[in-house]
């Protein structure tokens, strides 16, 4: 809780550099990164640390393959699609179990979308064609007897142009992330369908839990480095604690006040809604890794192929988490 | 040119068809240079993850051109694309050629609103896809819009430098001949500006394409912008170059369109000077 | 009395590069009326085709002023034509097209102006060539496409800046003989500018000769032959031969001054 | 024209003065109409969480310019994209001029390539910034080349035409006159096709920024484009427009240095040929 | 006997726009030695620009040949200066610039280029002008500018295409002593375009008379007049007046054939 930014440093110059890729570092889900860098704990670890902040996940991704950065802040699934592809990637601290992810409906439709079961012949919105955000709006159609073919996919974006699509009839519903959420349910442009910025909305939604936010490397990266990879989990981990033992307000003093647009109130309100989701403790939990698995394995047409061959076991590690002290 | 005119009849005819074999000789030979260097070296060195290669690429045409695509035909794509390029184009250059010629023969106007003209084009135009899906929506407006502001500026300064490049004696001499203010700009001042304005109009085609794709990333339902999109987001290396690629023909093709426009509305210069699309 | 052109103590100057200004024509008054054949000659360089420019309008004076048809030149007067010394074809129209544009401009019909146009290519020998674009011609053909272009127009003000200096000498004289036909039936006023003295004295009513640079009129010499003239014949007449000697003796003196100036001059 | 030669020496000056005063005032007049009008129809209709207003982007500003920025000192950011847009504008308006000429000026190479840069230059530049990633890193160098390819084309295509509409008769004269291959390209070629070059570079400089900014929107740890990225993920639609207007004003600085070259390079022509940027 | 200049049975044609064939100059045999003055005269568009183009390299004969120095003609032969008719100075570059070109381009160092420039630019009477662009320069000055930077690169072959239409009488006169002068001490040849048959007589060894189009030669005339040759004297001698006669009827017949086939010519 202590902001030291010159104590406890101990020597960190001579540390190799990590990059780590955000795929969008104002968003509330990744929230932790930016937060760990804010709070000095990187460098109480005598890390030097590089964030990167990037709006496509992909390109995140992308990087990490191509060796650019050592580790992205990011969704879980990757993991698993990714090895589906013949890489290997692993989560080193899973910051929560949920998506963190709201299925919205649009004011208009507020009245005639009341489930999954109601997307048949609407447009539904989603970051980004392939994104997880379309898996799982694939799989809450599947699992309410929709098809793909019976809706249309919309590529909204996430932020404004998202918000922008849902006023003008762009989309009929979408599923996007706080502080988009907050600002549709201030204005009352969108309503809350299906929360999965808890456990128990996720439970209710997906049939169980569906880890996402995360911070994860290659897994040639976690053998070689174990040191650094266990210093990031020290400082990720305490930051999480750092989360769940703060309000909203504190948390959001905390970071940079460009976060927080020019509305610093809904950016509380964001991080209060959002802020349950994030785990304390950074280790991830096995049966939702396996749910994750299932929900891929249904609708990710790299996945499905291989889905009885991937080890899950292998697309994250409780190692680091577990081992973690502040 | 000295080539082309020693013969004339017959035998020019036969010189410029050699010529012509030999160019597109040169340029199959170079074709398969890249492609087989590039298949050659991904299959070698290079990690087909993130580079593809050719025969790759072909395997996914063949894919989008008899299964269709996630989105549906990949034609409807095509067609939509074209379709936002197209109009962008138009209304792009249009735009672009009218105010640059008038702006170029005002100078008080030229000189009022130039820095805000410069100042416009520096905006990014990824910022400004996105803020033209909040204004005009997800439809096809917002592609045209991105397409209309990336063609918009090349061509209105080439227009306007044009404008401002013509020959005096000619202005002149077409005033004393009794050519008002319109006709002056009708029949000196288009016509002067024409290599100018074709020569951004080679760029803008392709700029066009580009801004379609540039708004069809920010949100869309279909489109090769999404395409590409997808095919990044699902990791598909041979997606994204095949995406690419299918541009880049439709590009050509428009290229080969605005060459007989130019070769036509050119007729009148020594041979010499043809210009770069011509040579296509 | 009322002239159709008439410029009083005008005087041009020019801003050099070196941001100076250049006197190009200083205080030169001329009157010109109607039905008037003017020559101009002068020392090269010493400011004939500027005193052109300033009558057209093309150029306002920097001092003094430039009448035509009793109002002052803004823009350009109505009427005035005027066969620049330089190249002023639109290298994108034909030979036809191009001689066809004044009346176009003017608003004549297309069939019209057309038919029109033809008349004169022919008129100055280029019939075969109307499809011709610019780069086709010879030099003299193309002061040629000039002549017809402005011509074509029946200017009242004729303003001409050595029309047939790129013609061999028979064409010259046709074409000579063809401009004082056309002119001869009409009220318009002419001022040629030539380096061909006999041109001059042949053609004129009245021979302007020019100082060095800036430009000044020296003299003016009336030419009291009786017309029609016959352009090939009239040369050898003694009358002729007296003005030319007179226009001759005056002239060299400027050119004399104009190359000592010209080498001692300081930019 | 007309107005400017009519006086010369002092009262010649007097009138520029004067007209200088006249631009100047028309210019500030349409700024205060475009941002009362925003201002005043933000207040009234439209929604500023969409559109900001004039005032908003003001507080940000001063914000930005006294507190820093997320990614800290907004001179650091400024610095960053700078630097990116520079090198790119420098690196690619060098190798499009360079190419363009000696392409404009070699018949068949430009037969040959031609169809192969048009291709390039209808390459999405948003995907293009993606594997300039996977190519070059996440530093300044992918910024570097999203800001290459953007410049590199327009730069091209204009001095390839500027090379292809030099007259012929100076070239012959030259040829005559003993001057090489080198020679002419040099003395001829490069100053005929200097107003078509230049015309390029009006854009090129905003093109290069935008490049950068696309480039850091891609993935970047500083500069004005994750300036703009962070204020479109926090819904700060004033930090939006205030990083576009930042990046608006580099692009007016750098056309005003822009100007002063030209107007040494185009000395010699008459005062009417004045180009765009001389306006500014 | 080798020739400097050798043009042997040239042809030259013109694509036209109509993409028929254009015949310029047809079947065209001349012979210049070393130190030759050939003056070449001709109805104005017959070709005599084509043939100095087919001398100079700039264009290729579409059948036959020419050889320079004992060269066929593949480029621009070394020697050879050519002045063009039409306009072709740099316009960014200053009197002195376009003048200093030639012998900078030719790699003589850059002091001794201006001086060279400096003395040819005062030789053409624009001393003062030095710093002067092409644009603010009149027609005839623009001319002794090319003038000038041909002059100025002492060229063994001299290929002048109307030099001196442009310039008034005396400063035409000034010109061609100024060049009779710098040829004689050289073993030149000289191939000089001109309308003015005085000029080519007073200047020629041999006045080269072509056929209205497509050219052919028609008629060759030797002059034996005395060298030195005094420019303004020499006109008024019988010899002179017999020989002028003479061109001038051979030339005449051909200009007139000029007109008629030009007016039923179908392009
Ligand atoms: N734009 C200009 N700027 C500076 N000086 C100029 C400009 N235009 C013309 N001059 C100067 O004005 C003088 C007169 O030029 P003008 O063209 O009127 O001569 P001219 O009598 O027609 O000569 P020529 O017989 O050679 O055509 C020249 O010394 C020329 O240098
Ligand atoms: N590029 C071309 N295409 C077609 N025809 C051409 C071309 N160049 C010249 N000609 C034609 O060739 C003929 C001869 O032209 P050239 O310039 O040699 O004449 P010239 O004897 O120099 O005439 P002048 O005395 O008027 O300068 C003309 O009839 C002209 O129309
Ligand atoms: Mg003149
Ligand atoms: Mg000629």
């Amino acid at each position: 809780q202590t902001q030291n930014k010159s104590g406890t440093s101990s020597g960190s110059s001579s540390s190799d550099k990590v990059t780590i890729m955000v795929g969008g570092a104002a968003k509330v889900i990744y929230m932790p990164a930016k937060l760990t860098e804010q709070l000095g704990y990187f460098k109480d670890q005598g890390l030097n640390v590089e964030l990167v902040d990037t709006p496509a996940g992909v390109t995140a991704e992308t990087a990490l393959l191509a060796n650019q950065a050592q580790g992205v802040v990011g969704f879980y699934d990757h993991t698993i699609d990714m090895q589906a592809k013949g890489k290997c990637l692993q989560s080193v601290v899973q910051f929560a179990n949920v998506p963190g992810e709201v299925e919205m409906v649009s004011k208009a439709q507020a009245g005639t979308i009341k489930s999954p079961a109601d997307f048949k012949g609407r447009k539904l919105g989603v970051t980004s064609a392939g994104s997880s955000t379309d898996f799982l709006t694939q799989y809450l159609a599947g699992n309410a007897g929709v098809g793909t073919a019976d809706y249309t996919t919309v590529k909204a974006g996430a932020d404004s142009t998202f918000i922008a699509a849902m006023n003008s009839g762009g989309i009929d519903a979408g599923m996007t992330t706080d502080p988009t959420v907050a600002r549709l349910t201030k204005t009352g442009d969108g309503k809350i369908l299906l929360d999965m910025r808890t456990e128990e909305g996720t439970k209710k939604a997906l049939g169980g839990l569906y880890p996402a936010s995360s911070l994860y490397m290659a897994c040639d990266y976690v053998a070689a480095h174990k040191d650094v990879v266990q210093k990031l989990a020290n400082a990720f981990v305490k930051t999480l604690g750092f989360i769940t033992s703060n309000d909203a307000a504190a948390i959001a003093a905390k970071m940079p006040a460009d976060y927080a647009g020019t509305d610093k109130e809904l950016y509380i309100k964001s991080i209060t809604d959002s802020k349950g989701m994030f785990n304390a403790t950074g280790v991830m939990d096995p049966d939702g890794a396996k749910n994750a698995l299932a929900v891929l394995g249904k609708f990710s047409p790299a996945v499905k192929p291989k889905k009885d061959t991937i080890d899950i076991s292998k697309t994250y590690t409780t190692d680091f988490a577990k081992a973690a002290k502040n | 040119m000295l080539r082309d005119s020693r013969r004339t009849g017959r035998s020019a005819v036969a010189v410029r068809r050699r010529h012509k074999t030999l160019v597109y000789a040169l340029r199959l030979l170079l074709l398969v240079l890249i492609l087989g260097g590039w298949e050659l070296s991904v299959s070698l060195w290079l990690d087909p993850f993130f580079y593809s290669k050719p025969s790759l690429i072909w395997d996914k045409l063949v894919i989008w051109f008899t299964d269709g695509t996630a989105q549906g035909s990949i034609w409807a794509q095509i067609g939509v694309t074209l379709q936002e390029a197209a109009l962008g184009f138009i209304l792009g250059s249009l735009v672009g050629v009218v105010l640059g010629i008038l702006l170029g023969r005002a100078r008080l106007l030229a000189e009022v609103v130039s820095p805000y003209i410069q100042a416009l084009n520096a905006v990014p135009r990824i910022v400004l896809a996105a803020l033209f899906v909040i204004w005009f929506g997800l439809g096809m407006e917002s592609k045209i819009a991105t397409a209309f502001v990336l063609v918009f500026f090349p061509v209105f300064f080439n227009a306007f430098q044009g404008a401002r490049e013509v020959d005096r004696n000619l202005v002149n001499n077409a005033r004393i001949l009794g050519a008002g203010r319109a006709q002056v700009l009708w029949s000196i001042v288009v016509p002067s500006s024409t290599s100018w304005i074709l020569a951004s109009l080679h760029t803008a085609f392709g700029f066009a394409l580009i801004g379609a794709i540039v708004g069809e990333y920010t949100g869309a339902t279909r489109g090769l912008g999404l395409l590409i999109s997808t095919a990044q987001g699902s990791f598909d290396a041979a997606g994204i170059y095949a995406g690419m690629l299918i541009t880049t023909v439709l590009a050509l093709l428009a290229e080969v369109v605005l060459g007989l426009a130019e070769r036509r509305l050119l007729r009148w210069r020594p041979p010499a000077q043809a210009s770069f699309v011509a040579a296509i | 009395m009322s002239y159709l052109v008439d410029i009083d103590h005008a005087t041009k100057r020019f801003l050099t590069s070196a941001g100076t200004a250049h006197t190009a024509v200083q205080d030169i008054t001329l009157q010109v009326t109607a039905g008037e054949f003017v020559a101009v000659v002068g020392p090269t360089g010493c400011g004939k085709s500027t005193t052109l420019s300033l009558v057209s309008g093309l150029e306002p004076p920097s001092e003094g002023s430039v009448s035509v048809n009793g109002q002052p030149v803004r823009g350009i007067p109505a009427g005035v034509g005027y066969m620049f010394q330089a190249d002023a074809m639109l290298p994108w129209r034909t030979v036809l097209a191009n001689v066809a544009s004044g009346p176009l401009w003017q608003g004549k019909p297309k069939e019209q102006a057309d038919a029109l146009a033809r008349d004169w290519v022919a008129r100055v020998g280029l019939a075969g060539f109307e499809d011709y674009y610019m780069h086709q011609l010879s030099g003299g053909m193309r002061k040629r496409v000039a002549l017809a272009q402005t011509l074509v127009n029946e200017p009242s003000i004729l303003l001409m800046d050595e029309p047939f200096s790129a013609l061999d000498v028979q064409t010259r004289a046709l074409m000579q003989n063809e401009l004082l036909d056309l002119w001869s039936g009409t009220s318009a006023a002419v001022i040629f500018v030539t380096h061909d003295l006999e041109e001059a004295i042949t053609l004129a009513d009245r021979v302007v000769v020019m100082t060095a640079s800036p430009a000044r009129i020296k003299d003016t010499f009336e030419v009291h032959l009786e017309r029609p003239r016959n352009v090939e014949e009239i040369r050898m007449t003694p009358e002729f031969i007296a003005i030319y000697r007179e226009v001759w003796s005056s002239l060299s003196d400027e050119v004399a001054i104009a190359r000592k100036t010209g080498a001692s001059r300081v930019a």
